[in-house]
């Protein structure tokens, strides 16, 4: 069978890889001004994992309680642990309401209020009830609105196209190579600006809340160009995630009155945060039940605890919460209503990324040098705005919010400049990436690869971390990489090859973990959701500042120049207690 | 491409409200074979009142009468069934539309029960 | 954690070397736990790569699982093995093209939501903060909002195996979500199109789509609510 | 593009709001006449000594102005209910355009014949 070396070609202002909430919103604003943009995704539009998202998107409306800009930028400074920068989260707090406005206007269904207003809950970590809600569909409803807006405003979909190669020539951007997952063959994408908003990467642990295709594709392209990722170590674990399986389990349970319990039947938070017991922050939730859980007193001596909601009766349960309880039913065939829940956390939100600054425009050093034409948001993009700990319901606002700010940023951009042509061997990098796993000989298979990192990634680099661990983790991730080329595939066909993009996503995986582990190796702190039990307290002389990483022939090389931007005076850093 | 699936999938039928409609249907096409015949039965009233008595006798036979009892369980599940489609079009009817179906095939049962018993005592008396 | 000998069946179908997909057997060792999504997986990774199968989430919200599996439309992620005893047959979604193995083409499918305009319409300018909209208008539309866009629906509809140009249940569930919400605009041309011999009244309360939506959705209650309000608006 | 996704035609709604009328109207017509006449038919008539629906009987009734009323009313309803229901099958499964109007035609003709030999019927036999 012969794959089709020639591709095809599509001219176009700006290409847009992702369409989650990121993506989405980047294409619409841009098609706005009546350019060309497309949008190419490897799975459909509304099939991005942004629908996942539950809780709600954080804006300070006030619609339910008094709220202020200050108190949601002081709450995500101190959610960040003081790594955030101030002047990005400044900026995000002040946006956030016009964005919520704009996706309602544009049809979100929001749950509403009484006066019929948009209705807000609260969430952890914010004081006030600031999480704007749809039911338990936030994202869901933002993805689906956002999608049909721009297929109103004639967006091109090239949908189930996986992004093979990210061309770059001169150091301006122009344009990506895609695997046509449907039917095979390459297309080339040459455009003015390529935006990568390609979402979380959280499958490259072992339990995680996030979907099958969160590989974080376009990170493996930006090192692979030479280009850095930034705070690659901080990756947030929720405590409540479905035992083995990894899928959240809401929030909303510890909100309604939920216990966690350990393997003696004792509500363990006592233990650990008094005051707050089940409700403290997710990081530290997570990091007192992986404690349990390592001193032996999981369920039964294994690697999880309880969520018990016994207490609160079927008739509650059944009102409040009947969607967790199905899921809890169906994966573990256990009802919440007689029995507890085994838990155990889960990779759950990636703060780090690819570096962009406020505008988005990709950055290629600590100075803030830019890759013209490259720009970056969503999940996949480290604007220093999450810092060492996302809120939750931050994420949502962030990919919307950044998304617009991309859309602009790139229309300005593509108005203005000349399209860079592209180079005579631009297809030879995705070629090779394909003929490599389809007709290599090797013996090995990429599933085993995948899993064995998956594994190590969780014990070793998870909710606790330390030095040998990691020193260990590091040499097995050599060995991975060094076997993962000897990978060969099985199918060897054009049509729906799920086998060929599986391989590919296992090798991005690799890359970009071993900069995750190097990173939280170098970082002899512990801030956020990076808990290092040989440095177990947050160190502000040393460490305010951001992780650069990039590969190199020799390895991974890291740079912390890049320094925290801090409004000393009016958020001076205190400790983050709850 | 391969296409599959083309009418029916017989495979796929497990659920009351297919099964519902599909007999719904298939009595709806009885029906109107019926009331065609019956149209004509009744045009020969125009003619000579021999012509109708011989017709009448014929169709008085115990096979018609046997068929007409079947005949009495196709209009009853096509008028009742049709009932329950009316209540779910215009009377939420949907949300209870199973029970709703049962229900109301209980009362055709009966009016079949009462209505064959009747047919079947003029065969024999 | 208990290890059970199952039977799966799948229906194959390469598009390149058959000419109609076939049934093939696997015999496996499974814990007792897993979800259909979990059993592909296994086979797929572990002993034939070249099985084709959609999924991301694995959490029953982006809609990309449904299957037939034992002769019912499911998503397989959220779908226990448990569920079933004895052998397991899991077919592509019916009605819809098979491209190969387990994906069809949902092309025509999306096309058919993109015809009812699945999108605001506004004519009004828009206001400074929000539209005012109360709990009740909301509720309206909340439960066809939830709709994934899995296909499910559609694809046991036996009024599309029999005419595969009607809209069928989820577009038609995609103009009530627009039709009913109270700050649209555009309900009279989205009414025209579903006023279509292939539109809304090529549905005749059959439930079968009802009965496969994995969100529970009152698909055939919405479509009754959207005839009347046709109705009204020829009347 | 093609519009709408065939041509349209923007009738149905009427026809299925007129399927829903004749449905309610049949149903407590055929009911009535059902068991009036197929049951109850004790005593109807006697033909050559056995019970039978006779046709001085019916012709008797046939005179009241009134019950012919309601007999046309019953025609008309079960007929367009039974031409429109097997139109609506057609809709569902013909889908060559040469075929359905061939079928439609046929049905369309079927359906007056019946219509008037039905009324003559009522017409002659009630006068
Ligand atoms: C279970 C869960 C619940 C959450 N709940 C909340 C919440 O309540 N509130 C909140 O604020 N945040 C929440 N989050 C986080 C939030 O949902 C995400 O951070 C956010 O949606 C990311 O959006 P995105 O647009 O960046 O990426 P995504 O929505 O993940 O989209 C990524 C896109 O990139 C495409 N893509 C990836 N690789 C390639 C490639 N190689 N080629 C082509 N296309 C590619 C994919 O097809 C997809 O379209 C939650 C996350 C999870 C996992
Ligand atoms: C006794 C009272 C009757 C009631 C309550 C009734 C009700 C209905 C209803 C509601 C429908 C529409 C079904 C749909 O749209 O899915 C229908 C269809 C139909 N009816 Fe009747 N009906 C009755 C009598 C008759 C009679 C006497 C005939 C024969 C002339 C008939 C023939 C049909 C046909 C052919 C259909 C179309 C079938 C289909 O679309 O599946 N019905 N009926
Ligand atoms: S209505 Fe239900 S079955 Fe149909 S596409 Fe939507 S979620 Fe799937
Ligand atoms: S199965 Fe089909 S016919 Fe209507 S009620 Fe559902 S769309
Ligand atoms: S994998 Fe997303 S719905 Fe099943």
């Amino acid at each position: 069978m012969k794959f089709n070396k020639e591709g095809r070609y599509h001219k176009l202002d700006a290409v847009i890889v992702g369409a989650g909430l990121a993506g989405l919103r980047a294409a619409l604003e841009i098609a706005k001004t009546g350019k060309r943009v497309a949008i190419v995704t490897k799975v459909y539009p509304t099939r991005s994992h942004s629908g996942a998202a539950q809780g709600g998107i954080a804006a300070a409306l006030g619609n339910v309680a008094d709220d202020s800009l200050e108190m949601h930028m002081f709450d995500t400074i101190k959610g960040s642990d003081y790594l955030g920068d101030q002047d990005i989260i400044e900026f995000f707090v002040n946006e956030a309401r016009k964005t919520v406005y704009e996706l309602e206007n544009m049809g979100v269904p929001f749950s509403r209020t009484e006066d019929g207003k948009i209705n807000q809950r609260p969430f952890g970590g914010h004081q006030s009830p600031r999480a704007c809600f749809s039911a338990d569909i936030t994202g869901h409803v933002l993805l689906h609105t956002l999608y049909e807006q721009c297929v109103r405003h004639k967006v091109l979909f090239f949908n189930e196209f996986q992004v093979f190669s990210l061309l770059i020539k001169n150091n301006i951007a122009n344009g990506v190579v895609a695997w046509d997952i449907r039917h095979g063959g390459f297309h080339t994408f040459h455009a003015k600006a390529v935006l990568l908003a390609t979402g979380g990467y959280g499958r490259a642990f072992e339990i995680t809340s996030n979907a099958h295709a969160n590989t974080g594709d376009s990170l493996a392209l930006i090192l692979e160009n030479g280009l850095p990722l930034e705070d690659m170590e901080f990756v947030q674990f929720h405590p409540t995630g479905v035992y083995k399986h990894g899928i959240l389990l809401s929030e909303a349970c510890r909100g309604e009155g939920g216990y966690l319990t350990n393997g003696k039947g004792e509500r363990f938070m006592e233990n650990y945060a008094k005051d707050k017991m089940e409700l403290a922050p997710r990081d530290v939730v997570s990091r007192s039940e992986q404690t349990e859980i390592n001193q032996g007193r999981g369920i039964d001596g294994k690697d999880y605890v309880y969520l018990d909601m016994r207490h609160l009766g079927s008739k509650k349960i059944l009102d409040r919460l009947p969607q967790v309880r199905e899921l809890a039913l169906n994966y573990l065939k256990v009802d919440m209503i007689t029995d507890p829940v085994p838990i155990q956390p889960t990779a759950h939100y990636s703060m780090g990324g690819i570096p962009a600054n406020i505008n988005t425009e990709v950055i290629l050093d600590a100075k803030g040098t830019v890759v013209r034409g490259l720009y970056a948001a969503g999940e996949a993009a480290c604007l220093s705005l999450h810092g060492g700990n996302r809120l939750g319901t931050n994420s949502l606002q962030d990919a919307a919010t950044f998304g617009r700010v991309a859309g602009q940023s790139i229309s300005k951009f593509i108005a203005e400049s000349p399209i860079e042509e592209l180079s005579q061997n631009h297809l030879d990098n995705a070629n090779g990436k394909v003929s490599a796993l389809r007709d290599g000989k090797g013996k090995e298979r990429h599933s085993e690869i995948r899993e064995e990192l998956q594994k190590n990634m969780t014990k070793l680099v998870g909710v606790f971390r330390k030095e040998e661990d990691m020193l260990k983790l590091k040499s097995i991730i050599k060995g991975l990489q060094e076997r993962f080329k000897d990978v060969s595939i099985d199918d060897k066909g054009d049509v729906y090859n799920m086998d060929l993009f599986e391989a590919f996503e296992v090798g991005n995986l690799l890359e970009f973990s071993e900069v995750m582990v190097e990173g939280a190796i170098a970082r002899k702190e512990s801030r956020g959701a990076h808990f290092r039990t040989d440095f177990p307290k947050r160190d502000d002389e040393k460490w305010m500042k951001h992780t650069l990483a990039w590969k190199t022939k020799d390895g991974v090389k890291l740079d912390f120049s890049k320094e925290v931007v801090t409004y000393m005076d009016r958020f001076p850093p205190i400790e983050r207690k709850y | 491409m391969y296409k599959k699936t083309k009418f029916f999938d017989l495979n796929y039928y497990k659920f009351l409200g297919s099964w519902a409609w599909i007999l719904h249907r298939l009595t709806g096409l009885a029906l109107i074979f019926y009331l065609s015949l019956h149209v004509w039965v009744i045009s020969t009233l125009a003619g000579d009142n021999g012509q109708f008595n011989e017709i009448m006798k014929f169709l008085g036979s115990p096979l018609f009468k046997y068929l007409e009892i079947g005949l009495w369980f196709v209009i009853l599940f096509h008028a009742f069934n049709g009932i329950r489609v009316v209540i779910v079009d215009f009377f939420k009817g949907s949300l209870y539309h199973k029970s709703l179906f049962w229900i109301l095939m209980i009362i055709a049962f009966v009016l079949w029960v009462w209505g064959s018993y009747i047919m079947v005592t003029h065969i024999i008396g | 954690m208990a290890k059970e000998k199952r039977n799966i069946k799948i229906l194959r179908y390469n598009p390149k070397t058959d000419k109609k997909p076939h049934w093939k057997s696997y015999n496996l060792e499974l814990d007792s736990e897993l979800t259909i999504l979990d059993v592909l997986n296994e086979i797929h990774w572990k002993i034939d790569g070249s099985l084709a199968y959609r999924r991301s989430c694995r959490s029953a919200i982006c809609g990309s699982c449904a299957m037939k599996i034992n002769g019912q439309n499911l998503l397989a992620c959220e779908t226990p093995m448990h569920k079933f005893k004895g052998t397991i047959k899991i077919e592509p979604l019916p009605g819809f093209p098979i491209l190969k193995d387990l994906v069809v083409d949902m092309d025509g499918f999306f096309k058919k939501i993109e015809r009812v305009k699945p999108y605001l319409i506004l004519d009004k300018p828009t206001p400074i903060k929000e539209f005012i909209q109360t709990p009740e208008e909301f509720d309206n539309i909340r439960e066809a909002a939830t709709c994934i866009l899995c296909g499910a629906c559609t694809s046991s509809c036996p009024s599309l195996w029999a005419n595969e140009d009607y809209l069928g249940p989820a577009a038609l569930l995609k103009s009530y979500r627009f039709i009913f919400d109270t700050r649209d605009d555009g309900s009279v041309d989205r009414i025209d199109i579903v006023n279509d011999k292939n539109g809304i009244w090529r549905c005749h309360t059959i439930f079968n789509c009802m009965e496969a939506c994995p969100k529970n959705i009152k698909i055939t209650e919405y479509l009754s609510k959207l005839k009347v309000k046709v109705l009204e608006n020829t009347i | 593009m093609k519009k709408g996704l065939t041509e349209t035609s923007k009738t149905g709604a009427i026809a299925w709001l007129l399927q829903r009328i004749t449905a309610v109207i049949l149903f407590v017509l055929l009911i009535v006449h059902y068991i009036g006449y197929h049951m109850l038919s004790k005593g109807v008539g006697k033909v050559d000594g056995a019970e039978q629906i006779s046709y001085e009987k019916v012709k008797a009734l046939m005179s009241s102005p009134f019950f012919n009323l309601i007999q046309f009313l019953f025609l008309i309803s079960a007929l367009y209910h039974g031409v429109n229901g097997l139109w609506t099958v057609i809709e569902d499964y013909v889908s060559n355009k040469g075929w359905r109007l061939f079928l439609y035609s046929l049905l369309v003709v079927v359906g007056i014949s019946l219509l008037f030999v039905g009324t003559m019927t009522i017409l002659k036999v009630g006068a």
